[in-house]
């Protein structure tokens, strides 16, 4: 044993032993109480503090996790082991339910709605057209078929049909409610996977009006309504199903004339 | 649905309000900038002689090209005749110097429309001042190149002369001033003759295009920081006038510092940028290892204008001041 | 006399051409009653009146067909007498269905007046009940009931009645031609307000492009020590509420607050007529007066209609609209809406019927915005319209409303001057509509 | 407190651990680094002097510079690592001179940060080759974009003036220290 | 005057990020926005202070006298982690405003090699003890002035049409590029 | 619920799916700071995968014994100890190398890509497969630097691994040795790497939804179906 490793060895030593007591004590002394899920969801993080995922560490990262301001596939590093961890924690709290699909509850595209006189310059958003007198199209309800919520899917899980209507890619859909929030128009809604009648239509106005707007509208005539026993019920010249007292035996879909009550049409089904 | 009887044959308009608009449109103003340019590309053939042309067409040419390949490739409109590229090919063959390769003047042409403005969306987006991107590149690739300067060419055939920026700091020797202000020195092809740039830049001032807050900031601090220097030491600085009329400084003010994209929002940022621009050259050239520096220092300030633009937000009116 | 001053203005603005040709030296012309009339039952701001008739009910011209459902709302009148035709949601100018209701008109042609009154005795109160019996709203465009406006709050101290007579949209000349032709009830109309107020001070705010109306005025005014005639700067907004206030008083409306605020109450030309009328002659608000101008109609006029009437039919009767009409804009052409269906109705505060014509528009291609700082030059209120319709875009609405998106009049300067032909009003009005329904989500939740 | 006595020993024992390894295996590698160093430093010296055989420190002074000995043991002159100021950092670079510090017989640049591919240029044989029997009195000049007209100039090269004009510089910056210390007297 | 320029020199002319690629993790990963680019700055600064203090210290005062410089490496990421972590932990408990703003930014900062190359320079340029909290502080502004001056441009480039792909770091990049174009115009202002 | 990946997987992913530098933007300062020349990339990566390799072996030998406040503190210890290593060795039997590669080695220490593997793998895994993943990592880092450095070389001094691969009226472009270059390459290289993936996602997506969409107009506006 020569000088210089020992020096070496209680140099280091040395240094190892003051910054661990150190840290010990300011572990013990320092401490601040916080949500548990927080140190959880930190655990499960690389721990590379590299600031990929834009936050300010990891530990940044895993309280804006815990308070939802963050994507639990955020981080780079860790791909999809760690997301699926970081999921499987939020999990827990979040619970679980039977899987939401977004239904397009309008089905009058560019063949069914009837144009306005005037034509429409400016932005293509919905919102955007909303705004001015509702763009192109003379029902103040509709889908506008601007794509808002085809923009608005993080997941590429909605487009826009030639009709001018978007379908829901149900395979690709994660229930995110992006493209309800898009909506202008509120024609988009989260439904249970296993609801398959639905009213598709939005229009309040009254029969003869609603006529001249599109050919697939509610007409608010309530021929479902009277037949359905409590499962429609009529509101404002529109029907609007009662789910929980919804028998779909009652529903005389061949009698309305517009086909505005129907059975969901899934993309793979019409296949056949 | 009513109609009205006198209905016109074709469909109205539905647009949101204001229903009027005002004259000018990019496309006017764009145009008016190339023709802003002419009297420059003039000198230049003047100066330069004819085949300086040819490096005008090279570079207009790519910076077209490309940005339609580009517009291509991304699937988005080919908007050429907003006449943007045009105007980014224009100016980078002013700056390059005169007789230069025609190879690395396409390959600049190409980085200034891909690196300076396509990357970052396209136009209306860039940050930095795109023709100066492709130059700064040609800059950092062929130093040699880019720093060797041709005599105006009623002088003797192919002779390298300096600039006379480059004269002063490496050689100290001055040049003439009313020489510099006609422009039969040697430098950049559009960059020389300060008559033929004012000509043009005040031209823009006039119509309204070019708002003259930058250039006065910039000449205004030329002449502040520069002559602080000039008055210490008259004979290791020169006279600030030697600075505005020497190397790009006038084309810069005028035609590059002004690029409405790249420069600051409001009023006050612009006199701020302007300022900024001045101290900056005035430090790269007087203490720098470079002898010009007009590029270098609006693309530093370029990239402080988001910053630049935010802090000079005004207060919205009737907002505590 | 205390009128010519240097015209006083405010920051900004633009100054498009005037098109005031047209119509200023027409005086108003009374359009005979139409054969319909759609009466829509929301022609104010705030809560829609709740309607009094039923289908197949006769009614009487000037009878109350709709009463105020609300502390916000004014009783609606009809503008003709004949039968109720249906109660339905019916276009309407300012471009979202509304509930109206649609009167076919018969032959009687007698007006149901109410008792007038004597200005000079009347109590404060008085006059507000009379000004909402009479469904007056605000001619400026907002169409606010005015009585609201004569009841400030108790804790504000108001020192100021100012009528803007700016008129600065381009084409109108409807409040022009109000100021030639009926003068003293517009300082009638005036004094009512100010006495409602307990105001001592009156202003009459005009651009300088009027010269002959500031010299009429000024006349009315003559023995008026407390009201005095403001020549102003002819600038596009200068006839915004915070724009004439800052002219005329170089007081700033704070964002957010209202002109009561900074001790001001503004009202407009054709309020102060309508207040008179009330008063005076006990007419509720059954006409509006409006100009009907623009390159694409055959003989521009300055109207007294029925409100009620259909465009269809005024555009007929100013003699149809021209070949190469483009657009059909009900307002002026800085904030007006464009029309899509011609049976919609004139309402109390529509102040023109434009038929524009491609030449007057001037539209251009949309490119992208190059930062040129245009709209930030002429935004009267020193925003950064370009940054906020962007934002909107994206719907980044937390940097929005940290810029002031809120604060937008939508006065549409800066997309007029805009060289991008960037629809930065729409872009900006999606912003505020988004800003305003998040604000709500929050206090729902 | 089991935690507490658990973090210190982990550390300290990684702490000694590191520490052991690295000393050992430094005492390996050191007098390997410096034989690396020793040998290029010789190399260098042998570059700028390539008529000599050997060479030796001279210990008499406080910095660093070699004398230098043909076949016959006689001293033929001096070899003086120098440094100073480049475009962008310094610049490190030996010279090898005659006796009389009158002739130059040879330059290497050792560091340098320089732009690469331009300022680096000095470091390359055919700026370097211009120092070769240069005459070095009362200086050494340059000349820009012509070959040199005087013997004791060198020509810059285009676009790296300032690099070059640097090592000009950083050169007559050594020969006057070194005939300072020779006027002063000292022994070299 | 010779600590002025080694300021501006550290600052500007031989900025860490953009002409010695130190610091680009964070340089890349919270540019993002301008306030918590500054923080980050802000925080850098701080520990590279620290940093340079402690560094020399231990250098000089331990590691030299001792024949020890081999443990130069291992001795300083050890006083840097710990030292981080523990002001970290610190500021946690006495201010948490003052935590969440520039706290936060404490762990990052460790794996920073900015601040390890900051500590090995300082050593390389045998700078005095007041010359290497100078050089610290330099480098400390060098790196806020360029990672604010990215987070104001990323800002922008928000609201811009980037090509999808090129989101994120790739364009980050690329603007560090033509930034780094830009700083070119410095070089040779000071040679220190 | 986690799946564990076959050993020949767990290399592979760092190769190109976790391609350290162009997919996790770690450990980006070397690679643009040595990426001058192949060569110089290639070394470094070595280097570093070195030192990612023995830490792994390493801290996935004693993970059970490391307390978690102070792991922190002990990994970046061994990562620093060997790092030294790496250097004297270097220094003692390839100087020139070492002196290319200059301040940058020390640096390894503080590249997040071996932290952050040790905290991500090592610290969870057995040792067998850390060392896996760390080759897997270590020759990702490899590839990347070996590309970089290339690409600059090849622009920057028209040769490659010292060969001259372009003609010699090709003016180098001296820009790409330079740092801007670095930046440069780096950012058009990811960006382009991007694009790659961005298009196979589409074409999955567009394959997806070829099975779902046929032509709206092809169903009668109200078949019941069940």
């Amino acid at each position: 044993m020569d000088y210089t490793l020992i020096i070496a060895i209680a140099t280091m030593g040395g240094l190892g032993f003051l910054f661990a007591g150190g840290l010990a004590l300011a572990d013990r002394k320092l401490r601040v109480e916080e949500n548990p899920l927080i140190a959880k969801v930190n655990d499960a993080l690389p721990g590379a503090n590299c600031g990929a995922c834009g936050k300010a560490g990891c530990y940044d990262f895993a309280v804006n996790i815990v308070e939802g301001n963050a994507a639990v596939n955020g981080c780079p590093v860790g791909g999809d082991e760690t997301a699926q961890l970081v999921a499987d924690i939020m999990g827990v709290e979040a619970g679980s339910a039977i899987k939401m699909y977004p239904r397009v509850l309008c089905r009058g595209g560019n063949s069914e709605a009837v144009s306005k006189l005037t034509e429409y310059y400016g932005p293509l958003s919905c919102a955007a057209m909303d705004i001015v007198s509702g763009g192109n199209k003379m029902c103040f309800d509709g889908c506008l078929g601007g794509g808002d919520c085809v923009e608005a899917c993080p997941f590429g899980a909605m487009i826009m049909n030639e009709n001018g209507i978007p379908e829901v890619i149900e395979e690709l859909c994660t229930s995110c409610t992006m493209c309800v929030q898009a909506c202008p128009r509120d024609v988009i809604e989260m439904h249970p996977e296993d609801r398959n009648v639905f009213v598709f239509c939005k229009n309040h106005d009254d029969p003869k009006k609603a006529k001249d707007v599109c050919s697939v509208a509610c007409l608010g005539c309530g021929i479902c309504a009277r037949k359905s026993d409590g499962g429609v019920e009529m509101h404002d010249n529109l029907g609007v199903i009662n789910y929980d007292k919804l028998d779909q035996n009652l529903i005389p879909f061949d009698k309305c004339r517009t086909g505005a009550i129907g059975h969901l049409r899934k993309a793979e089904e019409s296949e056949n | 649905m009513a109609t009205v009887t006198a209905n016109p044959t074709y469909k109205l308009e539905l647009t949101s309000s204001p229903h009027v608009h005002s004259r000018w449109s990019t496309k006017q103003a764009m145009w008016m900038v190339v023709f802003a340019l002419v009297p420059c590309i003039v000198s230049a053939i003047l100066f330069f002689g004819i085949y300086q042309l040819t490096i005008i067409a090279v570079s207009v040419g790519f910076a077209v090209g490309t940005e339609a390949a580009i517009k291509y490739v991304r699937k988005r409109k080919i908007t050429l005749n907003d006449g943007s590229a045009l105007i980014t090919g224009l100016l980078l063959a002013l700056i390059l110097p005169p007789n230069f390769n025609l190879a690395f003047v396409a390959l600049g042409s190409i980085v200034a429309i891909a690196l300076g403005k396509e990357i970052f969306g396209g136009l209306g987006y860039n940050i930095f001042n795109p023709a100066l991107v492709g130059r700064a590149f040609l800059q950092a690739s062929f130093p040699v190149q880019m720093t060797t300067w041709e005599q105006p060419n009623y002088a003797v055939d192919s002779v390298t002369s300096a600039t006379p920026l480059a004269s002063f700091k490496f050689d100290a020797v001055g040049t003439e001033l009313n020489t510099m202000l006609i422009g039969n020195i040697g430098g950049s092809l559009g960059e020389t003759s300060t008559i033929a740039i004012l000509l043009g830049g005040l031209f823009l001032i006039a119509i309204g295009i070019v708002n003259y807050r930058i250039p006065l900031a910039m000449v205004i601090g030329v002449i502040l920081f520069g002559g602080v220097f000039w008055l210490v030491d008259p004979a290791a600085y020169q006279n600030p006038l030697f600075h505005l009329l020497g190397g790009g400084f006038m084309f810069g003010a005028l035609f590059m510092a002004t690029d409405w994209v790249s420069s600051p929002l409001q009023s006050k940022g612009m006199w701020i940028y302007g300022f900024g621009i001045a101290l900056v050259l005035i430090l790269i050239r007087l203490f720098g290892g470079l002898p010009e520096g007009v590029m270098y220092a609006i693309l530093f300030m370029n990239a402080f204008v988001p910053l630049i633009n935010r802090y000079t937000q005004p207060t919205v009116f009737g907002g505590a001041k | 006399m205390k009128l010519f001053k240097k015209a006083k203005t405010f920051h900004g603005g633009v100054h498009p051409n005037e098109y005031k040709e047209l119509t200023e030296n027409s005086a108003f012309e009374i359009m005979p009653n139409p054969a319909q009339i759609i009466v829509p039952i929301s022609q104010h701001i705030g809560k829609p009146a709740k309607p009094l008739v039923k289908k197949g009910e006769e009614v009487k011209a000037g009878a109350v067909i709709a009463e105020p459902d609300g502390f916000v709302s004014v009783p609606i009148h009809t503008s003709i007498s004949g039968k109720v035709v249906k109660i339905s949601k019916e276009s309407n100018v300012s471009g979202a269905p509304k509930h109206a209701i649609i009167i076919k008109a018969n032959e009687e042609n007698e007006v149901e007046l109410m008792p007038s009154l004597n200005p000079d005795t009347l109590t404060p109160e008085e006059i507000r009940a009379r000004v909402k019996e009479a469904g007056i709203v605000g001619q400026g465009g907002a169409a606010f009931p005015t009585y609201i406006k004569l009841t400030p709050p108790e804790d504000k101290k108001i020192d100021y009645v100012i009528l803007n007579g700016c008129e600065c949209e381009p084409y109108l000349t409807r409040d022009d031609r109000f100021m030639l032709e009926r003068s003293n009830d517009i300082i009638a109309g005036l004094k009512l307000a100010m006495k409602a107020l307990g105001v001592e001070k009156g202003a009459v705010g005009i651009e300088d492009n009027k010269p002959e109306a500031i010299d009429v005025m000024s006349v009315a005014v003559q023995d008026e020590p407390d009201i005095e005639v403001v020549k102003v700067k002819t600038k596009y907004p200068q006839g915004a509420e915070k724009m004439l206030i800052k002219a005329v008083l170089n007081r700033e409306v704070p964002p957010g607050k209202l002109p009561l605020d900074v001790g001001v109450v503004i009202q407009n030309i054709g309020t102060a007529v309508a207040i008179a009328d009330a008063v005076i002659k006990g007419e509720p608000e059954l006409t509006a007066a409006l100009t009907v101008s623009g390159l694409g109609i055959n003989n521009p006029k300055n109207l007294i209609v029925r409100v009620g009437t259909p465009l269809a039919d005024i555009l007929e009767y100013c003699g149809g609209v021209k070949d190469n009409a483009h657009k059909v804009v009900v307002g002026g052409p800085m904030m007006g809406v464009a029309q899509f269906d011609f049976a919609a109705p004139v309402m109390k505060a529509t102040s023109g019927i434009l038929v524009l014509t491609e030449e007057e528009i001037k539209a251009h291609e949309e490119t992208p915005c190059l930062n040129c700082g245009m709209c930030v030059g002429v935004c009267p209120l020193k925003l950064t319209p370009t940054k906020l319709a962007r934002y909107a875009q994206l719907d980044k609405i937390d940097e929005a409303e940290k810029l002031g998106i809120s604060v937008c009049i939508e006065c549409g300067t800066c997309a007029y001057t805009c060289p991008a032909n960037i629809p930065l009003v729409q872009w900006i009005r999606l912003g505020k509509e988004r800003v305003n329904q998040l604000k709500n989500d929050k206090k729902s939740a | 407190m089991k935690l507490l006595v658990h973090m210190l020993a982990t550390l300290t024992i990684i702490g000694i651990l590191s520490g052991g390894l690295l000393s050992e295996v430094s005492k390996w590698a050191k007098p390997k680094i410096a034989l690396h160093r020793k040998a290029e430093t010789e190399k260098a010296i042998f570059l700028v002097q390539p008529d000599a055989k050997s060479q030796k420190k001279i210990e008499t002074v406080d910095f660093e510079i070699y004398r230098v000995f043909d076949e016959n043991n006689d001293p033929i002159g001096y070899a003086l690592p120098y440094e100073g100021n480049g475009f962008q950092g310094n610049i490190r670079l030996m010279v090898g001179v005659k006796n009389d510090l009158k002739e130059i017989v040879g330059l290497q640049v050792l560091e340098q940060t320089e732009t690469p591919g331009l300022g680096t240029k000095v470091t390359e044989e055919p700026f370097t080759n211009q120092f070769v029997k240069l005459v070095a009195e009362p200086n050494v000049g340059w000349v820009k974009g012509a070959p040199p007209k005087k013997t004791n100039e060198v020509q810059t090269i285009t676009g790296a003036t300032i690099s070059s004009k640097a090592i000009v510089d950083i050169v007559n910056g050594g020969l006057q220290k070194l005939r300072d210390v020779k006027n002063s007297g000292v022994e070299l | 005057m010779e600590l002025i320029l080694i300021f501006f020199s550290a600052a500007i002319v031989n900025n860490f990020v953009l002409a010695y690629f130190l610091g680009i993790c964070p340089f890349i990963g919270v540019s993002g926005k301008i306030s918590s680019a500054f923080s980050m700055g802000l925080a850098t600064t701080f520990v590279m202070v620290i940093t340079s203090i402690v560094t020399w210290l231990i250098y000089h005062l331990i590691l030299v006298p001792n024949g020890l410089e081999f443990l130069q490496y291992v001795s300083f990421i050890l006083v840097i982690a710990s030292l981080v972590q523990f002001v970290e932990m610190f500021i946690k408990k006495v201010s948490q405003p003052l935590y969440r703003a520039l706290g936060i930014f404490l762990p990052l900062i460790t794996t920073n090699c900015a601040i390890l190359g900051l500590a090995l320079f300082i050593v390389l340029k045998e700078y005095t003890f007041i010359q290497g909290i100078v050089y610290g502080v330099g480098a400390g502004a060098g790196f806020t002035l360029a990672i604010t001056i990215m987070a104001g441009i990323r800002e922008e480039l928000d609201l811009a049409d980037v090509p999808k792909p090129f989101k994120g770091a790739p364009i980050t990049l690329l603007v560090a590029g033509i930034l780094a174009l830009a700083f070119m115009g410095f070089a040779g202002l000071i040679s220190v | 619920m986690k799946t564990k990946l076959t050993l020949s997987k767990e290399y592979i992913k760092g190769l190109w799916e976790n391609n350290p530098v162009f997919k996790q933007v770690l450990g980006m300062c070397p690679a643009l700071a040595v990426t001058v020349s192949a060569l110089n990339g290639i070394a470094m990566a070595l280097a570093t995968t070195f030192v990612l390799v023995f830490s792994s072996l390493i801290i996935s030998t004693f993970r059970k014994l490391i307390p978690s406040q102070v792991r922190i503190a002990a990994y970046i210890l061994i990562i620093a100890t060997f790092v030294t290593l790496v250097d004297l060795i270097m220094k003692a039997q390839f100087p020139s190398l070492s002196k290319e590669l200059g301040p940058y080695i020390p640096l390894i220490v503080v590249n997040c890509l071996i932290l952050g593997r040790q905290e991500a793998f090592s610290s969870k895994n057995t040792v067998f497969r850390s060392v896996v993943d760390a080759l897997g990592m270590g020759t990702g880092f490899l590839i990347a630097l070996f590309v970089l450095g290339g690409i600059r070389e090849i622009l920057g001094s028209r040769t490659i691994l010292g060969l001259q691969v372009l003609p010699d009226f090709y003016e180098p472009w001296l820009i790409m040795i330079l740092p801007a270059g670095a930046f440069l390459t780096l950012g058009f290289l990811m960006g382009f790497l991007n694009t790659y993936t961005e298009r196979k996602k589409r074409l999955e997506r567009e394959a997806i939804l070829k099975k779902h969409i046929k032509p709206i107009s092809d169903t009668p506006i109200n078949t019941v179906e069940a």
